[in-house]
């Protein structure tokens, strides 16, 4: 027997609200939406956690410029780092800057560990970052936190709709709570009239903004730009519904 | 002292497994401890003993196994012990590995073809092996 | 026994050159590359074929316009359908348009299987379209088609560079054949100087060209792009390679 | 018809492996057709006695056993055969997984809870079970 699902619900028993943002297809700024959003919470007045679970593409630590170099402190589990007021949680801190080749089992065993481990002790939202695809993250979070709020991170690019779309499915068919689309990188209404044709609710528009990658690694400035501008409209709607 | 978060998932694991089958009390938990994870024995029985107070595990025995750990490549099939592979690991890797061991594969490699492509075949980590109810 | 893995290597035995077109990071213009790089290197002369193993963000056949709903013809194997000159393959003439999550070992089978039935029977190019990631299409690449030749996409993010980075490290450590960097949405010099720093060939850059979306679907226009233009350098830099 | 193509996996499987061990004939080749994959046993038959033409199992006897579908879903842990499944099935869905098992989790679903997330045990597709070489 596994002991690390039942501890997975406890580390989990004091979270209030988790968020996974998903999209199936990469690139669409699934994580530089969800860790401004977690940000943006936090300014709101929230206790709020930020999981990076895209083991291979893990990518929030560069944006949050948080160091990966020392541990996270263990006492009765492990206790995320503090970063820019939020807790923060990555394999990072533990496969340091080296690769990590996983394969499926492997991830699933590493996801099931890390949630088994981690105190997030008491919080209003846990934000859940996740890679592209629809393999054992997105699987093992229909199975483990079922009572997850699913956030989908789309473009109006055809590609990102196809892919997106086929994700909706797979959640709406497993009635699961899907909190609406953001648009990234928003251009004309196709990702508008999608969401009314999958009946999903439309959370918002992200401008594109080309300067954000020389903000990465610098929250200050990053939470000035009008890319946090657009995010914390949603973060705000979000905390209403 | 990550131990104790395995420790509390050990026995909330026994606890639910006992009442679904209808059991009152719990006898022996027997625990199996892969050697890759390399988690502190003492601690993790400590945690136990503590957390089994005022439970249907109040008077459990806890026995513990250590499993040796194996792998083996999937790139050439060669199959290997940890200790051949001590010298590429450090006090900083072994900590990394003990708090999730999957991160080997960012630190080891077959010593037969450097793939880190390989499977962790026994001794991964933590798990209960066998229960005494009544 | 498996045997399908003896079928794989008689499958390929007519290929000439394999080439895996990776980045580890998603959306950052694998598959309109890869197919676009097809598409040219067909306009060069050349027999090619084209492979979607990305299976949970396939992509390839909507950049074609290629038509789903008819399996590929069966005769001693699968023969690839035929599209605009080149001969394409993908898990969505079987899929459907339907969400197919997959889990890693069920991946890695479907690749096999894929792989021993697809009859390429004599090309000088196969383009392999991987999904982002370093998880099973990646590994079994590696233990498959060992004399894949990796061509790398990158765009000039933070984020691009540090996962393509790992997967560079990856590829160099186990002595596989790098082709080169691609550098799409290209701006300023980093990506070039990162190559420099990796001891990886830059084969050229891929303007950022924003009309990309409405082509996709529409191969004649999106042979005559800006985008394409760039594409086609690559090619014949690589044909001489 | 793509059945030749598998047929010819298994007669190079089969004589790489008698080769490595050193034989110089293939008496019995024992193969393993997987319910789900449905391939036409005897196109396979036929292309095998084909294709062992002036090998070293040009007198091999081929061996057929047919495996039962099993799926187990990993959401609910419900187990179910194929035939529970038949009405979600028509012909074209059933040629879609004839050439890749894998797509059946794009069209079938646990009859319990209706996950696609689910586990073929049993009967996936095509392989060697045993060989008897000289
Ligand atoms: N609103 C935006 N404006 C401009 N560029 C963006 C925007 N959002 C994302 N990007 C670009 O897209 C890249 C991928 O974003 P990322 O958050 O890593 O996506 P994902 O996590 O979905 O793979 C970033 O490096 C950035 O260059
Ligand atoms: N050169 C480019 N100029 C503008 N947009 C591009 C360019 N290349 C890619 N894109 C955009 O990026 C998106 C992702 O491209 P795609 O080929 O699907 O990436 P990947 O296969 O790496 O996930 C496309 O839908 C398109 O909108
Ligand atoms: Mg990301
Ligand atoms: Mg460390
Ligand atoms: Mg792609
Ligand atoms: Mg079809
Ligand atoms: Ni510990
Ligand atoms: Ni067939
Ligand atoms: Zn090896
Ligand atoms: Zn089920």
């Amino acid at each position: 027997m596994d002991p690390r699902i039942a501890g997975i619900k406890l580390k989990l028993s004091g979270v209030n609200r988790v968020i996974p943002v998903v999209s199936g297809k990469g690139g669409v700024g699934k994580s530089l939406i969800s860790t401004t959003l977690a940000l943006s919470l936090n300014r709101l007045g929230y206790s709020v956690g930020l999981l990076d679970l895209d083991f291979h593409g893990a990518s929030d630590h560069v944006i949050l410029g948080a160091e990966i170099g020392e541990l996270p402190e263990e006492e009765r589990g492990v206790v995320p780092a503090d970063v820019h007021g939020i807790k923060f949680m990555s394999i990072v801190f533990y496969s340091q800057d080296n690769p990590n080749p996983l394969r499926g089992e492997e991830v699933s065993d590493a996801l099931i560990e890390i949630l088994a481990i981690t105190r997030w002790d008491s919080l209003d939202y846990l934000i859940i970052d996740m890679p592209p695809g629809m393999g054992e993250q997105t699987l093992d979070l229909l199975r483990f936190i079922p009572r997850g709020e699913f956030l989908v991170v789309m473009t109006p690019s055809p590609l990102s709709l196809r892919v997106a779309g086929n994700l909706i499915t797979l959640l709406q068919e497993g009635r699961r709570k899907i909190l609406g689309v953001v648009e990234n990188m928003a251009r004309g209404d196709v990702v508008e009239e999608f969401t009314k044709d999958r009946d999903v609710r439309y959370l918002g528009a992200v401008r594109r903004y080309d300067e954000i990658d020389s903000l990465i690694g610098d929250v200050p400035s990053l939470l000035e730009s009008p890319f946090s501008e657009d995010v914390r409209k949603i973060a705000e709607k979000i905390t209403g519904l | 002292m990550h131990e104790w978060a395995l420790a509390e998932g050990i026995m909330a694991t026994a606890i639910e497994f006992a009442e679904k089958n209808g059991a009152d009390r719990i006898e022996e938990i027997v625990i199996v401890l892969g050697e890759l994870q390399d988690v502190d024995r003492d601690i993790v029985e400590f945690a136990l003993n503590n957390l089994k107070k005022d439970t249907i595990a109040q008077d459990a025995k806890f026995v513990f196994e250590e499993e040796k750990a194996l792998f083996q490549c999937r790139a050439c099939g060669h199959q290997w012990r940890l200790e051949e592979s001590k010298g590429e690991m450090n006090e900083e890797i072994r900590e990394d590995i003990h708090f999730v061991p999957e991160v080997v594969h960012a630190f080891l490699s077959c010593p037969n073809c450097g793939s880190r492509d390989f499977e962790v075949v026994k001794g991964r980590g933590v798990y209960i092996r066998e229960m005494k109810v009544r």
